[in-house]
Formats: C-alpha cells, sequence, structure tokens
C-alpha cells in the first residue's frame, strides 16, 4: 500500500465551508451623533445586501485590532438602502466605532441571533417597553410595525430615559408622540425644570395602560435593572407567558454559539437569543 | 460491545517501530512524562519515538490540545488608511494522529465533535477533527481516586470516534480495529500480525478482569443528575465552594469537554497588518461574564462554580442527552483548592434525596 | 509622525530598562515605529518632549516629585513600567518600618545626611495610562502596549491569573506537587507563568487580581502547610500594603 | 588654557543608574573632584531582616537589573556557606554557565552600546544603525546569545527564576543546550570581529598605576569563587573582605567608597585581567593579542579591552562547560537542603563590574543580618583618583571635551549606579529574635 494512502484520505469537505469569523465590509454612509455618547451609523454591504433579519437581531462590528462587539440592528428591515446602527460609547471598541465618519469601512458579520417574533405580533396588540439605549433594538421593531401599522392592534410605547436630554431618536419619538394610532408615554428618571411629563421609572407608566392581556404581545430591551420591575407589572397585566419577549444583553465573543460567554444558564443569548419569550425564560434563574 | 472489523497484536517491544512509522504518516500525539524522573504526562507532537509513555495514569490537559490549539489564528487583516484585506484562516491539510487516547478522552472528543457541529459548525476544529486519526488505549482500572469513568460509563469505548482500540494483554498489546482507515493504519506492518486464538481468549479474559477493578464511585442515578442540579439551584453548598474556590480557572482548562474561547485581536510590528485570534477561556475568571457598564452576569464564585457543574451535567443532558463530564477527575486534580468533582456530584445527590423528602 | 518616547528611572533596579534594551530581536522594527528620545541607559539625548513616557522605580523621596509631576505634565500616555512603579513592589517590603527607622538601621548615626519616605507606586502621586506590572516587566507585553499605543489604541491586560497561563502552559502545578507555596491564583497573569514553568513559585510580582479571593488562599496555603509568618512574607514580597494581612490571617482561623 | 574650570554633569548618561560629576578648578588647583551617586537608597539589610534563606536570592537579585544573575549566585553562596549546603558537581556547571552569559550580555552592552558610541563619534547606539549597520547586528547578536544562555538555565536573563540555594529548580534540556553550543561556536567569529573594531578605536592614552583587587583560583579565570587576591599584597581569605574594602559612608553619596591598601583600588574587568590573564583561554588570549593589550595594563579606558577579553574568555569557556554538561547528561536534581539553620557566610563573586560580596548571618533559617559590597562602590574612590589625574592633563582644552573625556572616564569603569545605592554593614542588635516570633 502507498505510504500516502492515509494523506489521499484526509477530508477537504470543510475546506470549503465559509470561514465563520470571517466579516464582510460595509461602508458608513452618515453618521449622526445623537447624544454626547450615542451616535446614529447608517450602512451599507460593499457587495450584497445585508439579506433578511428580523427586528432585535444584532450584528458583530469589527474594529481591526481592537476587538469585535455586538451592536443590535436598529433600523427595520422593510428600510431598504441600507442599515443602522446606533452605538453608545461604553468602552474601547465602541468608542472607536463613534469616532468614524461617512465613508469609513467596518467589517461586519451577521446579522445573528433571534429576533422579535413579529408573526406572532400580527393581529395582536403590541406594548413595547424600552429603557435608555434599549430604544436602539426597539426602533426597529416600531419601524416595523408601523411600516405595517395595519397588520396590528394597537400599539403601545413605554419609554423611560435617564434624563430629558437624553433621549435617542428625538425626531422619531417626537413622531410617535403625536401619532393618534400610538400609545406613547414617557418619563424620565431624573427631571429637568423645561420637563412637564412624568417623573419615575418606565414601570410608573403601567399605570396608564390598558390592554386585552391575551391579546396582547410586550417587548422589552433596556438595563439588567429594569427587567424584574416591567415583568411584575406584565404578569399583573396577565400577559401570557408566551407572549412577552426580553431581548437580552450578554458578554458576546463569538456571536455564534460557541464561545460561552452569553450563556443564561444553558441558553447562549447569541443564538437562542438576544430575544426570548418569558415562557423560555421562565426557568432559567440567570436570566434576569 | 461493538464489534471490530478486525484484530491484531502488537508485541511491547516493537511499540516503537509503529510509532515511528506513524510519525511518517502524519503528525503524531502521544502521553510523555513531564520529565524523566516525574509522573505527570502531557499529550506532546511527538520526533522522538522513545518519548511515547503508553503507561500513564492521566495528563494535566486533555488531548483537546490536539485538535483545538490554545491559540488559533481565526482571520488575518491588513489596514491602510480607510482600506483593509481580510482573508481567514483554513486549517492545515494534515493527519494527526493521537495515539495512546483514554477512553473517557475519546467520549469527550465525541462530545466536543457534538457541540461543534451543532448550529454554526466550527469549520475550524471540524476540518482537524475530521483528519485525526484516534488510537485508543482501553483503561485497566481507576487512574486514581479522583477519577470515576466507571460512573459516567467512560471507562468502556463509546460506539464510535476511534479508528484502533488498543488493550494491554502483558507482553503485548491487544489491537481492535474500527474503522476503514485503521486498516491503513497498521498497513501490513509485520510487527503488527493478525491475533491467534489465545490473544482473543486472553484479552476476553482481561477485559473481564478490568471490569471488576472498576469500583463504582458514585452511587447516584446519574440520569438524575440534571433534577439534583435543579433542586439544588440554591443549595447552601453552592456558598461553601464559592468561599474555596480561588477563580484559577484551572479547573476548566484541564477538563476535556471544555471548549469556551476568548477572542483578541493583536497588531504585527507594522502595525498595519494583524490577526484576530482565538485563546481558551475559563468561565471561572472574573471578567468572563461581565459586560460594559459594570455589570457582571456571575460575580460570585459561588454562581460560577454551579455554572462550570451544570454545564457539565445538566445542561449538555438537556441539549444532547450527553454528559460533558466524562469522569476523568482532571478538574479535581488541578483544584489547588481541593474541590472535588466526585464530592460535589455525590452532594448533589445525597442533598437531593434530602429536599425530595422535605 | 512616530511618538517620541522617554524612559525614566526612580529608584529601582533598573531591570526594566534593561528588559526592554533586551528586545535585540525587535528592537530595530520597534525603532521604526516609535523614537526614543530620552533612554539615560542607553542614549546621550535628554528631549524635554516626548509622547509616552515610561517611568520605572518608587518614588521614595520628596525630591522626586516635581520630577514626575514634570514627566506627567509634559507626556500624552504615562507607562508605570515594571513592579516597583506599578504597586512600590519590591521597595515596599520596608515600609514595615518608619522610614527614620529603616535610615538609622542603614546608615547610623550618618542617618540624617540621607533624605527618604516610604517607598509608594507612581500612581499614589500621578494618574497612569497604563501599567506594565512584574519585575521585572514581560517583553512581549511591553511590545503589545508600544503598538496600541503607536497606532493610538487601548491597551488591555486581560484579567487572568497565573495559574491560567501556568495550566494552558501544561505546566505540574507545584503548589500540588511540591507543596512549594505559590500565589499564582491571586496574581494578575500576562507573565506567561514563567515562575512556575521553571520551577519558582509565583511570590505576585504582577499584583493581586482586583477580585481575588485572598482569605480562600490563605486558607488554602495553610492547608498546603503555610505558617501565618510565611504567607505574610508571600504576600509581603511584591504586595506590601496592598491586601490587609491581618484579614487573611484571620480568615483562615 | 584655563586656569578655571567649573563643570557640572547632571547624571552622566549611558551608564546603569544616576551619578554626578563634579570638578572645581581654581588658578590650575583642583579643589573639587567628585563623582557623586544620586540614586534614592534602597534598604536592602531592612528587607532583608527576618527573611527565610529562601528568599535572600530573590529579593537582592532586584538590588540590580544588570547583574542580578551576579547578585542571585552571591546570595545563593553566602547563603550555602552559612547554612552548610553543598550543591552538585553539575550546580556548579550550570552556574559557571549562567554567569559567563550575564558577563557576556553585560560587557556587551556595555563595549557597543555604552561605550562604541563615543568611538565612533555618536550620541548613542541608535544612529549607529544606520552607519555601521554589521556592528550594531553583531552587537544584537551577540547580546541575544547572552541573554538566551541565561533563559535557557535560570529562565529569564534579568532577575533568573530557577536558581535556587542548593540548586536550579528547573535543568535545561540537552537539545537547548546543544542549540546554545552552536551560536556560541559561531560566535566566535563575532569575537574576532569585535578585537578588530576595537584595534581601530582611538583610545585615550592615559596611565595610572593602581591597585587591583578580584578573585583568584589556581585552576582557572576566577569569576564563580576563589580567594581575593590584590595586585599589591597577595592572596587574602575571603573572611578578610572587611579589609580590602574599608567602606565609608561618603556625604550625599548614596554608595560609599572603599580602599584597601593605597586611597583607592579598582575592580573589575581590568583587574581580573591584570591579576588572571595566564587563567584565560587561548581563544582569549589570542583576542588580547589581537587587540595590543599589555599585560598589565594600566590604562583605566581599556577596561573596555579587557571586556573584550572576557567575553572571548566566556563563550570560549561556555562552549567547554556545556560539552562538559552533554558529557555527563543533565538531570532534574532535589534542591539540597540545608545542614543546619545557623550561621554566617561570605559569598564573594566576580560579576561584570568586579567582585561582590553578600554576606549574612542567619538564625533560624531567618536574616538576622547582611551586608553586600558592590563592585561600583569600591570603584569609585579610584574613578576621583583617576579624574583627578586626568584633569591637569585636559585642562588646556575647551569644557565641552574636558567634560565629554571625564563621562568617557567614568563610562569606561561600566559603573551600575543603580546597585551602588548601596548595602552598609547593619547589625540588628536584639531586634530579630522579637520580629520572629
Ligand atoms: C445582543 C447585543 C446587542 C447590543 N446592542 C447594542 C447597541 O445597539 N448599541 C450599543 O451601543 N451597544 C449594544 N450592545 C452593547 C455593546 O455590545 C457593548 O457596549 C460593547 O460590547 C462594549 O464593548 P467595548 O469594547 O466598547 O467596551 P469594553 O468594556 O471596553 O470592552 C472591552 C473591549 O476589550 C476587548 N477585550 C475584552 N477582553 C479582552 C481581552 N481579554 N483581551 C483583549 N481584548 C479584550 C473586547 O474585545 C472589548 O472590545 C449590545 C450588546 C448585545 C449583547
Ligand atoms: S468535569 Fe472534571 S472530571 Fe468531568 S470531564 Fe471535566 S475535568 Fe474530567
Ligand atoms: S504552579 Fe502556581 S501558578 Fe501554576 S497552577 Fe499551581 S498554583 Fe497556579
Ligand atoms: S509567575 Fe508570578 S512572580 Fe513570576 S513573573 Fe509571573 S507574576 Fe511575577
Amino acid at each position: 500500500m502507498s505510504s500516502s494512502a492515509l494523506e489521499e484520505e484526509l477530508t477537504t469537505e470543510y475546506e470549503d465551508w465559509t470561514n465563520l469569523f470571517l466579516p464582510r465590509t460595509a461602508q458608513i454612509l452618515k453618521s449622526t451623533p445623537l447624544t454626547a455618547t450615542d451616535t446614529l451609523h447608517r450602512l451599507r454591504f460593499q457587495n450584497g445586501d445585508i439579506g433578511d433579519y428580523k427586528p432585535g437581531q444584532f450584528v458583530m462590528v469589527s474594529m481591526l485590532g481592537i476587538g469585535e462587539v455586538p451592536i443590535s440592528i436598529c433600523s427595520s428591515p422593510t428600510h431598504i438602502g441600507g442599515f443602522e446602527l446606533c452605538v453608545r460609547s461604553a468602552g474601547t471598541v465602541t468608542q472607536a466605532i463613534n469616532e468614524l465618519n461617512a465613508g469609513a469601512l467596518v467589517p461586519i458579520r451577521g446579522p445573528y441571533g433571534r429576533g422579535f417574533s413579529t408573526e406572532k405580533m400580527v393581529g395582536h396588540d403590541v406594548m413595547i417597553i424600552a429603557g435608555g439605549i434599549g430604544l436602539a433594538p426597539m426602533r426597529s421593531l416600531i419601524q416595523y410595525l408601523l411600516d405595517q401599522r395595519s397588520q396590528y392592534g394597537e400599539i403601545w410605547i413605554l419609554f423611560g430615559a435617564k434624563r430629558p436630554g437624553e433621549v435617542l431618536f428625538q425626531d422619531e419619538v417626537l413622531s410617535w408622540s403625536s401619532r393618534p394610532d400610538i400609545h406613547f408615554l414617557m418619563t424620565v428618571d431624573i427631571a429637568n425644570r423645561a420637563w412637564r411629563g412624568n417623573v419615575g421609572p418606565v414601570t410608573s407608566l403601567f399605570h396608564y395602560v390598558k390592554v386585552d392581556p391575551h391579546n396582547t404581545c410586550a417587548a422589552v430591551c433596556g438595563p439588567p435593572v429594569m427587567y424584574r420591575p416591567v415583568l411584575r407589572e406584565l404578569q399583573h397585566l396577565e400577559l401570557p407567558d408566551a407572549q412577552m419577549f426580553f431581548s437580552f444583553e450578554r458578554r458576546m465573543k463569538c456571536g455564534l454559539g460557541k464561545c460561552g460567554h452569553c450563556l443564561i444558564n444553558g441558553h447562549y443569548c447569541c443564538k437562542e437569543g438576544p430575544v426570548l419569550s418569558y415562557a423560555e425564560i421562565r426557568e432559567l434563574p440567570e436570566a434576569m | 460491545m461493538v464489534e471490530a472489523m478486525e484484530y491484531r497484536v502488537l508485541l511491547k517491544k516493537d511499540i516503537r517501530v509503529w510509532v515511528e512509522w506513524l510519525m511518517g504518516k502524519g503528525e503524531l500525539h502521544a502521553p510523555v512524562a513531564k520529565s524523566a524522573s516525574h509522573p505527570q504526562y502531557q499529550f506532546e507532537k511527538i520526533s522522538q519515538p522513545d518519548t511515547v509513555c503508553l503507561d500513564y495514569a492521566t495528563t494535566i490537559l486533555p488531548p483537546k490540545q490536539c485538535v483545538q490549539p490554545v491559540r488559533e489564528t481565526l482571520i488575518r487583516f491588513d489596514r491602510v488608511a480607510n482600506q483593509f484585506t481580510l482573508s481567514d484562516q483554513v486549517p492545515e491539510r494534515r493527519l494527526h494522529i493521537i495515539f495512546g487516547i483514554h477512553t473517557c478522552d475519546i467520549h469527550a472528543f465525541n462530545f466536543l465533535n457534538t457541540v461543534m457541529r451543532d448550529g454554526n459548525a466550527d469549520t475550524q476544529f471540524l476540518a482537524r477533527s475530521a483528519n485525526t486519526a484516534i488510537i485508543g488505549l482501553r483503561c485497566r482500572q481507576h487512574c486514581d481516586d479522583k477519577s470515576f469513568c466507571e460512573s459516567m460509563g467512560t471507562n468502556e469505548p463509546p460506539d464510535t470516534g476511534y479508528d484502533i482500540l488498543m488493550t494491554d494483554i502483558g507482553d503485548r498489546y491487544f489491537l481492535e480495529l474500527a474503522t476503514e482507515r485503521a486498516a491503513k493504519l497498521v498497513d501490513d506492518l509485520s510487527c503488527i500480525p493478525h491475533t491467534g486464538d489465545e490473544d482473543v481468549v486472553k484479552w476476553r479474559q482481561m477485559l473481564a478482569d478490568s471490569k471488576k477493578n472498576f469500583d463504582r464511585r458514585l452511587s447516584i442515578n446519574i440520569e438524575e443528575l440534571p433534577a439534583y442540579c435543579e433542586a439544588n439551584y440554591h443549595s447552601p453548598m453552592w456558598d461553601v465552594i464559592g468561599k474555596k474556590c480561588v477563580a484559577c480557572g484551572s479547573c476548566t482548562l484541564v477538563c476535556p469537554t471544555c471548549y469556551c474561547f476568548d477572542i483578541r485581536d493583536e497588531l504585527d510590528m507594522s502595525l498595519q497588518g494583524g490577526e484576530r485570534y482565538r485563546v481558551w477561556d475559563s468561565c471561572q475568571l472574573g471578567e468572563f461574564a461581565a459586560v460594559a457598564g459594570g455589570v457582571n452576569f456571575r460575580r460570585d464564585r459561588r454562581d460560577r462554580q454551579r455554572h462550570r457543574v451544570h454545564r457539565k451535567v445538566k445542561y449538555p443532558k438537556e441539549r444532547y442527552n450527553l454528559f460533558a463530564c466524562v469522569g476523568c477527575g482532571r478538574c479535581s486534580r488541578a483544584c489547588i483548592a481541593d474541590i472535588q468533582m466526585l464530592d460535589i456530584l455525590r452532594q448533589l445527590g445525597a442533598k437531593s434525596h434530602e429536599f425530595q423528602r422535605t | 509622525m512616530k511618538p517620541k518616547v522617554a524612559f525614566f528611572s526612580f529608584s529601582s533596579c533598573e531591570g526594566c530598562q534593561l528588559q526592554a534594551l533586551n528586545l535585540e530581536d525587535q528592537l530595530l522594527s520597534l525603532l521604526d515605529i516609535i523614537e526614543i528620545v530620552n533612554f539615560r541607559e542607553a542614549i546621550d539625548d535628554k528631549l524635554e518632549n516626548y509622547d509616552i513616557a515610561f517611568v520605572e522605580g518608587s518614588i521614595s523621596r520628596y525630591s522626586d516629585i516635581p520630577e514626575l509631576i514634570k514627566i506627567r505634565n509634559t507626556a500624552k500616555v504615562l507607562v508605570a513600567f515594571g513592579s516597583c512603579s506599578s504597586q512600590a513592589g519590591i521597595n515596599a517590603i520596608r515600609n514595615r518600618l518608619r522610614p527614620e527607622e529603616a535610615n538609622a538601621m542603614v546608615y547610623g548615626d550618618r542617618a540624617a545626611w540621607v533624605e527618604t519616605g516610604h517607598a509608594k507606586g507612581i500612581d499614589e502621586f500621578v494618574k497612569v495610562d497604563y501599567y506594565l506590572n512584574g519585575c521585572p516587566m514581560d517583553r512581549r507585553e511591553f511590545i503589545r502596549l508600544v503598538k496600541a499605543a503607536a497606532s493610538g489604541i487601548p491597551f488591555i491586560i486581560p484579567k487572568l491569573p497565573v495559574c491560567t497561563e501556568c495550566k494552558l502552559r501544561g505546566n505540574v502545578c507545584i503548589l500540588e506537587d511540591r507543596n512549594t507555596l505559590c500565589l499564582g491564583a491571586v496574581t494578575l497573569g500576562g507573565c506567561n507563568a514563567i515562575c512556575p514553568a521553571y520551577g519558582h513559585p509565583c511570590v505576585g510580582c504582577r499584583g493581586i487580581l482586583p477580585d481575588a479571593n485572598i482569605e480562600g488562599m490563605a486558607e488554602l496555603l495553610r492547608h498546603h502547610g503555610a505558617s501565618d509568618l510565611e504567607i505574610e512574607h508571600l504576600y509581603a514580597m511584591y504586595n506590601y500594603g496592598r491586601i490587609s494581612l491581618l484579614t487573611a490571617r484571620a480568615a483562615s482561623r | 588654557m584655563h586656569g578655571a574650570v567649573q563643570l557640572n554633569i547632571h547624571h552622566v548618561t549611558r551608564v546603569e543608574g544616576h551619578g554626578n560629576i563634579t570638578v572645581n578648578v581654581r588658578d590650575g588647583e583642583i579643589e573639587e573632584c567628585r563623582l557623586e551617586i544620586v540614586e534614592s537608597p534602597r534598604f536592602f539589610e531592612v528587607m532583608l531582616q527576618g527573611r527565610s534563606y529562601r528568599d535572600a536570592a530573590h529579593i537582592t537579585s532586584r538590588i540590580c537589573g544588570i547583574c542580578s544573575v551576579g547578585h542571585t549566585t552571591a546570595s545563593i553562596r553566602a547563603t550555602e556557606s552559612a547554612l552548610g549546603i553543598e550543591p552538585t558537581e553539575q550546580t556548579l556547571l550550570l552556574r559557571k554557565l549562567i554567569l559567563h552569559g550575564e558577563t557576556l550580555q553585560s560587557h556587551i552592552l556595555h563595549i557597543y552600546f555604552l561605550a562604541a558610541p563615543d568611538f565612533l563619534g555618536a550620541p548613542s547606539v541608535i544612529p549607529l544603525a544606520r552607519t555601521h549597520t554589521d556592528v550594531v547586528l553583531r552587537a544584537l547578536r551577540l547580546k541575544k546569545l547572552a541573554n538566551d544562555l541565561c533563559d535557557l538555565i535560570g529562565g529569564r536573563s534579568v532577575h533568573p527564576v530557577a536558581m535556587m540555594p542548593g540548586g536550579f529548580t528547573s535543568v535545561p534540556t540537552i537539545a537547548g543546550l546543544q542549540e546554545v553550543r552552536a551560536r556560541l561556536e559561531a560566535a566566535m567569529a563575532d569575537m574576532v570581529a569585535t578585537a578588530e573594531l576595537f584595534a581601530t578605536l582611538d583610545i585615550p592614552k592615559f596611565e595610572r598605576e593602581t591597585e587591583y583587587i578580584s578573585l583568584k583560583r589556581p585552576d582557572e579565570y576566577a569569576f564563580y569563587d576563589g580567594e581575593l587576591y590584590s595586585s599589591d599584597t597577595g592572596i587574602h581569605p575571603v573572611s578578610h573582605y572587611r579589609r580590602l574594602t574599608n567602606e565609608q559612608v561618603v556625604q550625599r553619596s548614596t554608595a560609599k567608597h572603599a580602599h584597601a591598601n593605597r586611597d583607592s583600588f579598582a575592580v573589575g574587568a581590568l583587574a581580573r585581567y591584570n591579576n588572571n590573564f595566564d587563567r584565560l583561554n587561548p581563544f582569549a588570549k589570542e583576542i588580547a593579542d589581537e587587540m595590543s593589550l599589555p599585560v598589565p595594563c594600566f590604562n583605566p579606558f581599556m577596561t573596555t579591552a579587557a571586556q573584550v577579553v572576557e567575553c572571548a574568555h566566556a563563550v570560549a569557556d561556555g562552549i567547554a562547560l556545556i560539552d562538559e554538561l552533554i558529557g555527563r547528561g543533565v538531570q532534574p536534581e532535589p534542591l539540597v537542603q540545608s545542614a543546619r539553620l545557623d550561621g554566617q557566610g561570605i559569598g564573594a563573586v566576580e560579576v561584570p563590574r568586579g567582585i561582590l560580596y553578600h554576606d549574612y548571618q542567619y538564625a533560624d533559617g531567618r536574616i538576622t543580618r547582611a551586608n553586600c559590597i558592590i563592585p561600583t562602590g569600591q570603584n569609585v574612590a579610584n574613578i576621583e583618583a583617576d579624574m583627578r589625574f586626568l584633569v591637569p592633563q585636559i585642562l588646556d582644552k575647551p569644557e565641552a571635551e574636558i567634560a565629554q573625556n571625564l563621562e568617557m572616564l567614568v563610562r569606561a569603569y561600566d559603573p551600575c549606579i543603580s546597585c551602588s545605592a548601596h548595602m552598609l554593614d547593619v547589625k540588628f542588635v536584639g531586634k530579630s529574635e522579637g520580629e520572629q516570633s
């Protein structure tokens, strides 16, 4: 037998597979600072489209030499001609992203994860509860719902910001608040003199909410401390577990369900999440 | 027991000949002693056939490193001004041979392959794994008082996942050839003849004898472990363990089924090129689950230890119907704080009974 | 523009500067990306204008402080270079005595001639941007820092303990194997566990990890036969005053 | 011609540590001529007090990063002699080998990085990289070899990790030794080239005979151990080292001066060369010949030439030591345990800049008294004497040139000032017992 017999047997099958870690190149079309720490970037992949995705899904954005971070897509898939990311400077990578301007090239992987189940929301009333930067993924959902407004029942938006000046997407927020087909409620933690609205945590807005729980889906995203109180309110409204959706944030390295950083008990936040229904996480003590 | 395709024997004195021949076929990894005088072992790439030591109890690091290197380049990049090029890293097409691996570690490889195939297939791992020939070695007793493979059912080989299995039957090894590749791994080497009847008899005797050497160390029903974990989620046992644990990460780094990694970037001296690589990580380290802004989802060592145990005997059981713990005992050996897996599993069992009674 | 780099040294053995000079393989390519303008150990020029300052050594007398402040005010990036600078290192062992006592012990009746105080890390006086811990500092980490600084990106030392790197090297654990008291579990890694790799225990030269389990560590060292004094001396080698030795002691009771 | 010169050189460059030169000449008379050591004191005696014998070498290694192997060796030898530890033959060979590594690395650093720029008219080695690329590459090659040799045996060249009282905690592999041996072999050509380069340099003509002190052994060029030898008074036992150092505290300088038979004496490469020339190996003698270095030589500027000779010796003897190690095989050995826990011991070792003494007193395995005497401290008085002798000869030169000449003279001694921030003989009377309980 020839000595190379073993070598001939070597599998080449995997070599044709794409490297999961290889990003595609996107270009920044426009960068708009929203607040002192948040910037909205509009991007487009250089070759090809971002592809189909659901509100709530995220991409892995690279700063070569520094690192890679998960960022939610904050524009709706119904909007064509690119996608938007809203980035808060929270550390080394996010800072570097926010220093980029129009024209800059950015390596991006994704979209990844499971977004909001918009099919399930069809024909239902939808409650959107967002806190702070949590508005970014929610904006995608809101845009999506509004683009197909007729398919959904009542839309409630409950939004909490730290201070009046720290509100993201101010123009859009303004337009939502003035639309007759949306119940828009907003609150701030710390008011200033000009603020006429509600003061208190986002849960303080539930007081104004009237929904038919069985026909309502809720979507929640915000800082970690927000989840439990909001859950309690939703349970109080008696929403079914399978109709409450939470978008979670965890440390992520690969985004592919391998590196282990994002596990919520046994669930990969990147793959089975970041959006999970309460029915799925009810038994997971680490979720909230 | 799965019937092998073919049986052969190899005189112990001829091991060297075979090892040397195999070295010519691919990259051979086998256990070697850490130092001439030291009874601790490590899987290493063999360059001197004499260094192979089949008479080893266990190794410090698992053979996982032969397929998943500690540090592995994922992509390379080159950046000039606002331009960059990215290139992926295709794993080298090469035959790897892992020689003398114990059955528990073969089980562990099977587990890793399952995980890496699940969902987004990890091509780098799978490509290397597919081109790795496994030449296993049946154990004749527990490695030491830390192992409990018999309880996890891993002192017997799995149905698949190896090419050849060796059994020490005195002056020679009995070889079970399980795959087509196996035949090529022994070729028609004169030192590896077909077996005579008395070899087979002796081998069967040896298997029967070995069975008796494995005492049952975990008297709980392991199928119930996920439920026991659940029942003990808030048990004070985790506080006790968390107090002892110094979060050195050793238990996970030596585990043959752990696969968590970190991803980092590093620039070349040119400051233009660079690579993104992954490196073994441990869920026991403080920053593992920390996110920007100071929130850490597993801040307490207690929570991290519980997470580790659940990742061994609860989550994978629920997801793949497999245990990620193969009972090799490496974590217990490596733990400087004397946290013992066997103890933890016993406690889970015992406490659950209490729990269920009350 | 290549960043201008300067080296300064206070109370130290100058081994960290030597470590930088010992980068024979990379020295020339290093000079392609930075310009060294002040390095008394190796060059004559002393430019008063630099971007990155590597400051070696502890501060142990008042007369050093103005110079340190001047360096801080000049440099855009200030790096604490080595253990002496990062955490007062070995110099801090003497802090268990009052400065006058230490002085008298060494210089006898001529003690008054000598000006000295307790040895302190430089961050007790100025803001430090990056730390290159270690006694001596690690050359690969130094290169990594220079590359990061030269390309204007942040430098991060992963918060791993020495044990992690020790394991990844496949070392035999000398604490388990030889009962050698080793601080690897609570010490910031990055040195690639060089000491245990050569059979010598880790003595914590890179500093204790922020969330280290000091009590648990003391307990297990005791379990390995360490006395109070030994534990104290082990911690006091490089981390004098950084952790409460009394806590460690009491906890193990 | 200047009747008056006032020079204040603040922080002499290209030396290890901080030193100032002060020269004050009025009416052709030297009023002041000083080399001040302005490092802050380090208090190693205080650090050592009460410490276990296992910690002593680790701590004292940090006296000086440049000769950390030397400090480690001297410390270990003091401890071993105090506690009755007899290291094995293999340990001795490894220690001698790593000392060669350090001598080579330190001398090459001095020859090429610190001294050569003076002679090649450059402010540092950096511009030489462009003008004399081959020279710089050779320097880097030799230095890397020296460091790799130290890494191989000690784990690290600066503050070695594997050296302990009683032996090594880790030993090199035969393959590692073979690899370094091949490079040492190749380095012989580099040493010849170094000597050739040196022969072309214009070394100041200056001679002042002084007392030369070094270790001496009948059978080898002493580095690791030996008896004390003075060119004036001959052999002395190491235990009499105090008489040959005579330290005294000098104000404003944290190191102190030393003298033996005369007002000052020299230690270091030139002293060793003068005292032990006949024990050099043939290759080193050839190199000396190549540079026409006389025996004895009274020109302190020639210290650098003596260093070149010692590098050649280290290379050739390093090969011999490796051959011996490979021949006998290198095995991990347990550390030799101490025979007793009380006692006093001295370790005298030739480090690149001269004799280094560590002297410890132990009680119950812990240090109660420590004294370390560093070579540069021993040389300072002699450097000042040289300066006093040199200044009148160059007084008619421009001040900048005088300054440069004096800096070169100081640098020729390769002073290591960081470690000279010194150690004095201190007795911890009665205190230690209280501390230990
Ligand atoms: C699903 C999901 C969606 C998100 N969506 C958004 C969004 O829409 N907008 C938004 O602003 N944020 C979003 N985030 C949060 C965002 O990902 C974090 O703010 C971000 O990861 C912070 O990274 P940083 O690098 O800026 O901060 P840092 O905390 O400084 O992170 C540390 C950085 O250093 C690197 N690093 C860490 N450890 C090491 C190491 N050991 N070695 C080398 N390098 C290391 C990492 O790569 C990381 O980049 C989302 C997070 C998740 C999980
Ligand atoms: S958990 Fe421990 S005993 Fe189980 S496989 Fe991993 S290392 Fe072995
Ligand atoms: S030798 Fe030290 S650093 Fe290495 S694993 Fe053991 S305790 Fe940790
Ligand atoms: S192992 Fe410990 S003592 Fe050694 S270099 Fe690393 S941190 Fe320092």
